[in-house]
């Protein structure tokens, strides 16, 4: 019964399966407002993924938040199926949430450690279809996943990092969602762990049809898991496009000098890679810098960069950058 | 600073009417001043209903309580109304003189005491002296001082005494002065303060013992300890420059905090010892149904715990750089 | 172990898998683990509960104080009331024990049967404003905002108020019936673990868990009760142990002096106490008794509570 | 057991850790943080550690400094020789003496690793007065021209600054600076930009690098990252479950993995130079240190192991004896090979 009347408000149409469209998310305190999320947009076609990267304090897990309603926007629209999101009555949300599912980073606090993983997985489907095959089904997702079925009596504390990210998996993927939000899901596993996650989400994906909104500080996740890149810095997305566009030909200097920061683990790159330095220091969101935000440590900064704001180019283009002189400044391709 | 603490202020001041009003309705409640002197057979029906009109006694109780706050805020404290029309003040000012002394005395030796039992206690967790302070802090908080102070009374001034097989007891126990003593005496003054404050401080150096336990193992364990270890750097200095240094802040302010409720909260040593303080002074007045005792007294008590929350708070900001006034200080505690 | 997981903000510290070694999968697609049951996590507590001894023994000894009390009718000598006008004001002996008070009444009887009283105030006392601390707690941080501005004030408020004064003040208007001084202590012991449980939920609010209840739908009500009571059990069970040991003391004071349950009907720890204070040099036996008795059951629910802390909260001085 | 030092034969290293036993007590029992570690840092050289979350890196580092946590860590066996004298068997009056001024340390987290109560300046202030007798104000003069070579702008002012006060690039970089104060022979980094973002961690990285070459001094470096390594390092060592598996020149190792560890690792890295696709994985997790399998620790994980590495713990070993890499498995031929 919760099916249907869950399906029909958010069934198909055409359209992109997410639009974010100038999301806007302001923290107020006495002294000062942050503006964590300031104006992002972009959509995300059913079936495909978004990667969105950027810096520690960049916007990205609130953008997350703000999609899911977990925070409430400050403006801004997201549209689900064609659907308006930030207007939705309370009541509403619930029932809105069954279809995005979200993977948190952390999986050592994003499981209740008073509760079986019989009880953290069947959560979902308790709340949606009480009268389910509810133990069942949880077997079901637990294999999915890579885990024993048997694991469903255990606590959290028993298992080891990536099978708690697993059973997290398991746990969004239960009330069958569409959208699947993964907020940095493997930067706090092992890299030994981490492939096994990665790889996990990817036979999901191909399985189950998923759409995924991957967050990650990870470039080099990024570039594995998606197939279209978002760039974000300080609460902007400053260039988005194909994952070919963005790694091989970036266009924002900011951009540019992530890639070439990430280190390769490949001694012959030593000596050979330019390392495009920033100079400066990353500036305060709670003070951010007049026009383009990252002009303080930009080096092809200019006058117009100061008193200007750069917009992200309008639809249509493919490649969108938010740089004054994206179309001009050398920078250099990555190996 | 100072605009937080008027803040603070503007705050309070609402709440010690309230507190003013409930004394003066509870003092009518418990017992009547009129009936004080109903019960003496001395004075006449008549002289009564003139004292009654004199002090306005019949008049709605709101207008008596208006009354009595207009002369209080403007320092008149009036005259009592059943110790023979004397003026309020110097009872108060006596009574708070010597709480206040018996306070700096049992709370400096308790802190001499106590922060270093709990300095000792932390750095040697579960040694022997560890077990044995931290059993003697619990026995100090379980132990109800008025029994202690009945048990100190009795080995001071019976036990000791019948085992030395001499006549008079070693320490008085109870007054400030020995009976027949007339002015000052240093020695017999300090003689009589000795056991309230023994029996004080038991229990207080069980607490402030057990604070700077908690806060110095929970200090040692930081990061910047181990740091300033690899800096080379003599134990010694280890523990009391970076170590206590740190554990203080938020013992400093807790124990402030305590101090407040202590000015009021003498009640049953004051009591047991017949020390002449605000404890005593408070209960006679209740007992005898003098609000313009009582009201001063607990006015005065209130007064002195919102100004040491208030001392506590600054004390904080001036102790931890990290925090802001005006801002939770337990978010500056979990940093 | 000590080391930290790598990436930004990974904070994996401290809290490594517990109980069951990682076994490692063979190379197959499921993983599975050594251990034939699985261990929760409350007993894992009571594990570490068991291994402290100063709160078993205290356990053991509290124990007996509360079957003592519990069937005073059939194990003491004498009733609370009888007097034996014969034996007034006697010291130990054969008959009493522990002597007789002014009225000739059985001290040892007196003690036994008191233990009800003080223990049932201390229980009902820490049970209400352990119910009522928790609520406050868990909705002020829960909801937040002006709910929580208005909870808080008020709590903050009260805790900033000459305490022992207005507790004076409020005995005296109640009457000395149980059930008023019960009334009283619990009107002034639940802020304390209101502050604890709010400033729990508000970091609770923030873990992932609870984030991903609300992501899944979950309905407010069942976050609160499934996610953020058990996770607040031990700060509770803690604190509302603490305070039974505080109210059995703040009842003896307030018996003390002459305020708490009236000492005509029956007897407490605190009236016997507070009714022979004067007889501390003639019949000192009378004042050892009760003490005893008081300080004992403190002591015993102090360590306890202790015991309980470090069971059941084993991120506080785990090194 | 002992690694051959190829540099220069005979020689002894600057720092030589041998067979390094170390236990930590944790409430389920007893970890064995590094079990029979060998290496050898010799001057002027950057060598890193490598390894996972829980492999005992970290305790490592704090061995040889004798920093364990002090109820509940200890040595229980091997030597750590600096310049031949074993810090293992020194006083406490020795190893303070050693510490900050021979051997120094950086630690993962500035914002906790720094005291928070403290002025930065007087933070590198008091470093400098601990093993040198200067004043007051030529100690604070030092400490600014260090905040200055570290790259700190400002360096005058912001040695009035509490840590709060900076940010996590700049406190990482105070930490350099006080590390450097005394100009050791050792600076022991552990973890140094984990808790940084990209593009900062990359200055850092860059500073500590300058920083190393001016005050020829050789670094341990203790880290999870293979792609740090491969840009800092000039030799590795590759830890897992508490043992060294594989240590050599970055080339080597990187170009021609002889540990299944190593190579797996490596190959189950998602880079930001690759071509996207499936993953490789190593299956399973790995294993407590509190109950290791016996032989080899990696062995259920591996998937070139027989019979003998569930049985035989392997010896380290020079293969081949040409490429100055020490590897400890039974199947390093079959691993290098291909």
């Amino acid at each position: 019964m919760a099916h249907s009347e869950a399906s029909r408000p958010f069934g198909p149409e055409t359209g992109p399966l997410l639009a974010v469209d100038g999301l806007v998310k302001h923290f107020s305190t006495r002294r000062a407002t942050l503006k964590a999320v300031d104006g992002v947009s972009f959509t995300l076609e059913e079936g495909g993924t978004l990667g969105l990267v950027g810096e520690s304090g960049c916007g990205k897990s609130t953008t997350a938040r703000l999609i899911l309603r977990l925070l409430e926007p400050t403006a801004g629209s997201v549209r689900f199926r064609g659907r308006e999101l930030t207007t939705l009555p309370a009541a509403e949300v619930r029932l809105l949430r069954r279809r995005l599912g979200i993977v948190f980073q952390d999986p050592y606090a994003s499981l209740n450690p008073r509760m079986t993983l019989r009880n953290i997985v069947g959560e979902g489907l308790a709340v949606w279809e009480p009268r389910s095959d509810i133990d069942g089904r949880v077997a079901g997702l637990l294999e999915r996943v890579g885990l024993d079925p048997a694991f469903a009596g255990r606590y959290p504390h028993e298992l080891s990092g990536g099978q708690r990210q697993r059973v997290a998996i398991a746990r969004a993927l239960a009330p069958e969602p569409s959208l699947l939000i993964c907020d940095e899901p493997v930067s706090a596993l092992d890299v030994s762990v981490q492939a096994q996650i990665l790889n996990l989400l990817a036979d999901l994906r191909r399985d189950l049809g998923l759409t995924i909104l991957f967050i990650s500080h990870d470039l080099a996740v990024v570039r594995h898991v998606c197939e279209r890149v978002a760039v974000m810095h300080l609460g902007r997305i400053v260039e988005i496009g194909a994952r070919a566009q963005v790694y091989d030909n970036p266009r924002h200097p900011y951009t540019a000098a992530l890639l070439s920061a990430v280190p390769v683990p490949d001694p012959a790159h030593r000596h050979r890679r330019s390392r495009v330095q920033l100079a400066g220091e990353v500036p305060s969101p709670l003070d951010p810098p007049s026009g383009c935000t990252f002009r303080t440590r930009c080096p092809h900064a200019a006058e117009r960069c100061a008193t200007e704001a750069p917009e992200l180019a309008r639809r249509g283009a493919d490649h969108p950058v938010a740089c004054h002189f994206a179309a001009d400044l050398p920078l250099a391709a990555q190996p | 600073m100072i605009g937080y603490a008027l803040r603070r202020l503007a705050v309070t001041l609402p709440v010690l009417v309230v507190i003013s009003f409930g004394t003066f309705w509870a003092a009518g409640e418990i017992s009547s001043p009129t009936a004080q002197l109903t019960l003496n057979p001395r004075i006449s029906p008549e002289a009564k209903q003139d004292y009654v009109e004199l002090l306005g006694l019949d008049r709605p109780l709101h207008v008596q309580y208006g009354k009595w706050l207009g002369n209080f805020v403007t320092g008149d404290f009036g005259t009592s109304l059943v110790r023979n029309g004397q003026d309020v003040w110097p009872f108060v000012e006596r009574a708070l003189a010597n709480t206040l002394l018996l306070v700096a005395a049992a709370v400096s030796l308790s802190l001499l005491i106590g922060l270093a039992v709990g300095v000792v206690s932390a750095i040697r967790r579960g040694s022997l002296w560890d077990y044995g302070s931290v059993t003697v802090s619990f026995l100090g908080v379980s132990i109800p001082v008025f029994w202690l102070g009945l048990m100190l009374q009795l080995f001071f001034g019976l036990y000791l005494a019948n085992w030395l097989g001499v006549g008079p007891p070693l320490l008085p126990t109870a007054g400030i002065y020995s009976p027949g003593q007339q002015g000052f005496d240093l020695l017999d003054r300090v003689r009589h303060l000795v056991l309230p404050t023994l029996a004080l401080s038991l229990q207080l150096v069980a607490v402030y013992s057990r604070y700077m336990r908690a806060s110095m193992l929970e200090v040692m364990s930081a990061d910047y300890i181990r740091t300033a270890r690899s800096k080379g750097l003599r134990e010694s200095r280890v523990v009391v420059r970076h170590g206590m240094r740190s554990a203080l802040v938020p013992v400093t302010t807790q124990v402030a905090i305590d101090i407040g409720q202590l000015v009021g909260g003498l009640i049953v040593t004051e009591r047991v010892f017949q020390y002449p303080g605000m404890g005593l002074l408070f209960l006679d007045a209740l007992e005898g149904g003098d609000y313009t005792i009582l009201l001063p007294t607990v006015m005065i008590a209130a007064v002195v715990v919102f100004a040491l929350n208030l001392v506590a708070d600054l004390l904080y900001g001036v102790l931890d750089p990290r925090v802001r006034l005006g801002r939770d200080r337990r978010v500056a505690r979990n940093v | 172990m000590s080391e930290q997981g790598p990436g930004p903000g990974g904070g994996m510290g401290g809290e490594a898998p517990v109980g069951v070694p990682d076994v490692p999968m063979g190379g197959g697609e499921t993983e599975s683990l050594a251990t034939a049951t699985p261990i929760s996590p409350w007993r894992l507590a009571l594990r570490r509960f068991l291994r402290r001894k100063p709160a078993v023994i205290s356990v053991a000894i509290l124990g007996v104080i509360v079957v003592g009390a519990t069937f005073a009718d059939q194990i003491a000598p004498f009733g609370a009331l009888e007097q034996d006008l014969d034996a007034i004001l006697h010291g130990p002996d054969g008959t009493h024990l522990l002597g007789t008070d002014t009225l000739g009444r059985d001290n040892l009887s007196r003690i036994l049967h008191g233990g009800r009283v003080s223990l049932l105030v201390g229980i009902t006392v820490a049970l209400i404003a352990g119910g009522v601390g928790t609520l406050i707690g868990i909705l002020a941080g829960y909801y937040g905002g002006l709910i929580d501005a208005t909870l808080m004030r008020l709590t903050d408020t009260l805790l900033a108020l000459p305490g022992l004064m207005v507790v004076i003040i409020a005995a005296r208007l109640l009457g000395d019936g149980t059930w008023d001084v019960v009334l009283v202590l619990s009107g002034i012991a639940w802020m304390t673990l209101a502050r604890i449980v709010r400033g729990k939920v508000l970091t609770l609010k923030e873990r992932e868990f609870v984030e991903a209840a609300r992501a899944l739908g979950v309905p407010a009500r069942q976050i609160m009760r499934r996610h953020l009571l058990p996770n607040l059990v031990g700060e509770i069970t803690v604190t509302v142990s603490l305070t039974v040991a505080a109210a059995i003391l703040a009842e003896s004071t307030l018996s003390f002096l002459g305020l708490g349950v009236s000492a005509t009907h029956t007897a407490t720890w605190g009236n016997m106490l507070g009714g022979n204070e004067g007889f501390v040099t003639t019949a000192p036996w009378l004042v050892w008794g009760p003490g005893l008795a008081i300080v004992i059951t403190a002591l015993c629910v102090n360590f306890i509570g202790d015991g309980l802390r470090d069971s059941l909260d084993p991120t506080q001085g785990k090194l | 057991m002992n690694v051959p030092d190829r540099r220069i034969p005979g020689a002894a290293a600057l720092l030589s850790v041998r067979g390094l036993r170390t236990e930590i007590d944790t409430e389920n029992g007893t970890v064995t943080a590094a079990d029979g570690v060998s290496l050898d840092l010799h001057g002027d050289e950057v060598l890193a550690v490598v390894g996972e979350s829980g492999c005992g890196k970290t305790m490592l580092a704090l061995s040889i400094l004798g920093l364990l946590p002090r109820r509940t860590g200890r040595i229980t066996g091997g030597q750590v020789l600096f310049r031949g004298e074993d810090l293992t068997q020194a006083t406490p009056a020795r190893l303070r003496e050693i510490r900050g001024a021979d051997i120094a340390m950086i630690f993962q987290d500035a914002l906790t690793g720094l005291h928070p109560l403290q002025r930065v300046g007087d933070q590198i202030v008091e470093m400098i007065r601990a093993h040198e007798p200067v004043r007051r104000d030529a100690a604070r003069r030092r400490a600014v021209d260090l905040l200055d070579l570290v790259g700190i702008p400002d360096p005058d002012r912001r040695a009035a600054s509490f840590p709060h006060e900076l940010s996590g690039g700049m406190r990482q970089r105070v930490m350099i600076a006080m590390a450097v104060a005394l100009d050791p022979a050792v600076l022991i980094a552990d973890e140094p930009t984990t808790a940084l973002d990209v593009t900062v961690q990359a200055q850092v990285l860059e500073t500590l690098a300058r920083i190393s070459g001016d005050l020829n001094g050789s670094i341990l470096l203790i880290t999870h990252d293979f792609g740090v390594v491969a840009g800092f390092a000039d030799r590795v060592a590759v830890m897992y479950a508490g043992r060294l598996v594989e240590q050599g020149p970055v080339a080597e190792v990187y170009g021609r993995p002889r540990h299944p560890y190593t190579a797996g690792l490596l190959a189950s890295m998602p880079r930001i130079d690759d071509i996207p696709g499936r993953l490789e994985r190593i299956a399973g997790t790995p294993p407590s240190l509190i109950s290791p399998p016996p032989g080899c620790r990696f062995a259920p994980r591996c998937g070139f192991a027989t019979d003998l590495c569930g049985e035989l713990t392997p010896q380290t070993r020079l293969w081949p004896a040409d490429g100055g890499v020490t590897v400890a498995c039974h199947h390093a031929e079959r691993v290098g090979a291909g």
